[in-house]
């Protein structure tokens, strides 16, 4: 008998993944994420100038990265203010996210990068990640390739991809948010919370590979039928 | 993007000359458009749109305490976040004066129709109660948040569910003990004056372009529930007559949209 | 029998009312008002330069307007951080002043107006705003008329002008803050709140616009009464 | 408005020719005026004007949980707000240092000459007590805000009614169980050096020249029971004695105020 | 003051050629030294230098209320004070982000190894539990804030008294009930990757140059059970796994400092 | 019988002080001191450019003085956010610091003077002050003097020097900082809480200034000892 997870998912099997370029009319760039309970909003607003003009660096752009969660996306209320997971988590994704854009294109300049988690059960920053870097190739900002995020880890003594939230409660469970650019396996984004020996993490590593090239596909699918849908 | 590069000049020509985009008339709302139940976490949620200014508006439940002055009510909070996602004059931070009147003019329109009994929501008297929190984004913005807001917020409400909770007064994840009973069903009409006229539901460049701005709130029985004049102009007794009369005629047709949610 | 307010007022009669202009020394312009049990302090400064002068408007100036209640001043002590009612407050009552200010003479900079409530009993920010008016005249600020308020509206089914603190706790209460250019009855502040019929706003409409007429009358005299005194 | 052009060097040369306004003596106040019970929400009030400066000042007092060190005894809070009304110079904001400083030298003043018996608030020992607010305004800043204060502070508590409670610890609105009993009537005077010389109850321009500044409290049997020096300059030992004597010369004439409230 | 006036260029050339201040291997600590016990009303005190970098931690104990998913838990608590001491592009106020970056990943490190039983921190199922407050002040910065607050913070947490508390549940001063005990000994390990290199333990020159960064902790059973990767920059695979295998070789060697304390 | 204090301390005796200058390689100045219980350190930057410029002096520098209280430094854990006493502490011995240093020389700059309380048991303020000057003639700034401070006071009916936290306990308990340029006598910092007589004051002021030069000797000593180190 074949082993099976809560939900009924495979061990390395992801959740279903929607993903719909240019959902906001205002912004320069923006995306639709669901994946699984997770749903998300990104906006991408730039590249401008970067005011105060102290915080400019002359030499390339900055991506200013906002991850934040609204009160009811969360099973219990979350105050509306930032807390340090939202700033923690903005500055992680925001680094992983700069890597793949060629910022020596924009000296003294930035691009806002605005995500509103609106609903959420586990893996929403790698979900952000990937929604943010469709945002960025929405609005036309030059990249090297698009970044490209899964979460792996650990549950009931198995390494399986993508975790829940109830597998994310697991008396053994390990949390890894990945990220890597697809092209080369540059890995931009690696956290990770809970025990895993050198081999867990070797497996860990090589699903969380896979399941990248997987999310990668799905993004240029939204991203191609956006330019489908506009050719027409 | 949505093309902001004629001025306000050109709004207030047009405007004059009855011209509105797509021919609206003076009275017409935007197409409306209201998903509900889109998000698990929340106790009820929805996304709005008018036009093209888009809302998501998600609810809560909490148990707390009730106020020493109604030691036998529940009550209702109601915040506006004018997320940076839906305009490139949003910032992140603490809420601006603009969120902040927004807040509480879409709180009080439900609130002074009596929307809710807050009777309802007592689990121990003096001791606690359910708190029912009502959170909404401003995802894109082309005008008229008011009525947005408003609608996003009623929508979030009249399916919000009530968590069932055992003998601790703990909520049971996943597990409701009905719905939110909503006992009237109150509407909010935006007006712009622009060059002398006076427009429903302005959309954005109609917004850059008024010079006074009424919201008011409309109940069950064709009262006023709340008044709210903004802006540096001014109105007249007869404008304001009009624009009652106007939401009256526009009541029915909204709570419609309400009724079928 | 004629019934009458629990405070012996007629339906539509005001609180006593006293304003006192030029009580602060340092200030450009300066009113002192009670209305009823009602009191407060209104100082103006500038016009001056705004700072920082990226929000300044280089077609006009701009009036920057904060009302504020002291902690002692209400039944139950109040914080002392400003709450989201004064903010709204500040919003609209500066919004109703920025009309009869004849802000296209000082572009680029700001009119500062502070409010002070020390006491209060139900009609702060219509009282606040007559004050208003009354110290940016003392202060010599070019307005094409002065603004005038009061507060009408409902209680135990009678439209009654002026609300108390006990009226506007009734069931059936409504308060509606009013504001109008006297001369040309152009209403700069509507805001209300409670269950009204057409009918019943319209009663109140006309009641507001005579009353305003009357508390007119105050300020000027005030205002007479120091040019007086400094001719003296 | 007051004018402030002659610079500080004009004030400096004035003082050292033992010249001040209105031929103010180094150790004479300027004429105050108090006026007490002035508010009704507050549950003691008072108006002080020290020449032209200005300070209203009110009193609450609130049932809270005594601390843990001193579990049978309430408390008192004094804050002061240089409020933008009184000065170009004030803004609307948070408090800042200058603000935080007399507060506390204020507080200090009251507090260590056992002004108010903290037992005496006690309603249920380690459960409720009495705590007591004394918030200051600023209303029109000409100079010396700490005498000023001080005794806007001292008039607003002499006047303070306690609340009556029903058996909930409710306030009862509008009725009173008794006075606040100030056990104590400490007296501040605040000092400026200018040129070497020292000066009582400096005024603003006095203010600006100060050198350095000393405020003296002195209790009702003519011992120091506060002290605070600021700005940057010095005081020799000599100067300090001379500013005790004077101090102590000067209670009996300001007690006389505070007893007449 | 530290000369960091040679350049990021210099840096990187000088690592490319195997060249670190000191003849440094690419995987060597500078010298650590520990003190600890130096403070008296900290529970747990220590002082650390990592080559030139000084760290101070201090920790206390508190009894609060467990949370209700955990209700027969008592938890810990770590926050990086960035100290405008520890250097000039060090600032005096709110936590930035890299300081909530740096408290997390040190919380972590020792929450997810359970270097604590959260569980023998109970007094009272659901109601009283003790509450571990690990304070880290950077106080001079030479580089790998991250290994070096670790250590702090462990050695605080390692010489960490419990109070004694009577049956009130208020602390006895300067009595203790006995010490906090580590369960386990989780070592974290910081590199950087410089012009395709990784290093061990860079120094501020080195961090100044780093191009991605990663922490790991490693726990007694040579398991991973903490990682974060940070900066702009990239790893391969090849580059974990090598790092990965450094870091088992270290733990013995940083492990018995941990022993000795 | 010749009374003791608590700790078995003469009425005029110090506790144990230690001053260790330059500790904080990348500060310009620094110094660590230990009194008694307290420990902290203090660190100099500066002179630099003042930031933003508006608050700057063009006549003449100015000293921000910032006094921090660790929250394990004191008996119950002190929240993590200055208070309004670390507030009004940064106040006055920053406006004592300023007089001893030439601070015409540095016109429109700042010296930021930043002192950390890592221990406490009664008169940190003093110490901090003490420190502080050791720390600015370890940057090298030019002082007229130095500025030595201690604590005064009274406590079980005796006038005692530097009071430890349980005697600043005592029911007559009267805690008084002192600090003066030790050549001149010139007095710059004078706090102090609770009641003493004209007399007891004369008397704590003659002990203060006594104490004041057996603490300058150390200060001296430990700038000596770090100048005899460097020319070694």
């Amino acid at each position: 008998m074949v082993k099976k997870r809560v939900d009924g998912r495979e061990m390395n099997e992801l959740r279903p993944i929607k993903i719909v370029p240019s959902v906001i009319e205002r912004a320069d760039g923006s995306a639709y994420l669901e994946w699984g309970q997770n749903k998300m909003i990104v906006a991408v607003y730039g590249p401008k100038e970067m005011l105060p003009k102290h915080l400019a660096d002359s030499q390339r752009g900055k991506i200013n990265f906002i991850y934040r969660m609204a009160p009811f996306s969360v099973p219990e209320r979350k105050n509306p203010k930032p807390g340090r997971r939202d700033i923690e988590i903005s500055k992680v994704v925001g680094e992983a996210l700069s890597h793949a854009v060629l910022l020596e294109e924009f000296p003294g300049m930035v691009i806002d990068v605005y995500v509103q988690i609106l609903d959420s059960n586990a893996g929403t920053r790698v979900a952000a990640l990937t929604a943010s870097s469709v945002a960025l190739a929405d609005a036309g900002i030059p990249m090297k390739d698009l970044v490209t995020a899964v979460a792996v880890g650990k549950a009931n003594g198995n390494i399986i991809a993508d975790l829940n939230k109830y597998e994310e409660d697991a008396e053994d469970a390990v949390d890894m948010a990945f990220a890597m650019l697809p092209g080369s396996e540059e890995i931009v984004l690696l956290q990770a919370d809970g025990i895993l020996s050198e081999d867990e993490f070797d497996k860990a590593i090589k699903i969380a590979k896979e399941k990248c090239q997987e999310v990668k596909k799905l993004q240029i699918e939204a991203l191609k039928s956006k330019f489908k849908a506009l050719k027409e | 993007m949505i093309d902001y590069s004629y001025d306000i000049e050109m709004v207030k020509g047009r405007i004059e000359k009855g011209i509105r985009t797509n021919n609206r008339k003076d009275d017409e709302y935007r197409e409306i458009k209201i998903e509900t139940g889109i998000l698990k976490n929340a106790a009820g949620s929805a996304k709005v749109t008018l036009g093209k200014t888009m809302i998501y508006a998600g609810t809560k439940l909490e148990i707390g305490t009730p106020y020493p002055d109604t030691p036998e009510e529940g009550g209702i909070t109601v915040g506006v976040e004018l997320s940076p996602i839906g305009a490139p004059e949003f910032y992140a931070g603490p809420p601006s004066e603009t969120s902040i009147e927004l807040s509480r003019v879409v709180d009080r329109g439900i609130r002074e129709a009596k929307t809710i009994d807050f009777k309802k929501l007592l689990l121990v008297p003096k001791e606690k109660a359910w708190f029912v929190y009502v959170d909404i984004y401003v995802m894109n913005h082309d005008g008229n948040l008011f009525d947005a807001c408003q609608i996003a917020a009623m929508a979030a409400l009249k399916t919000t569910k009530i968590p069932k909770i055992d003998e601790d007064f703990n909520q049971i994840k996943g597990e409701y003990a009905g719905n939110l009973k909503l006992e009237k069903l109150p509407v909010l009409n935006t007006y712009s004056k622009i060059s002398n006229k006076i427009i429903l539901d302005p959309d954005l460049n109609e917004d850059y372009a008024t010079e006074a701005r009424l919201s008011i709130a409309i109940d069950d029985n064709l009262n006023i529930c709340a008044l709210q004049k903004g802006e540096k102009g001014f109105f007249t007794q007869e404008e304001l007559k009009e624009i009652i009369k106007t939401s009256k005629k526009k009541y029915k047709e909204m709570r419609k949209i309400f009724e079928k949610l």
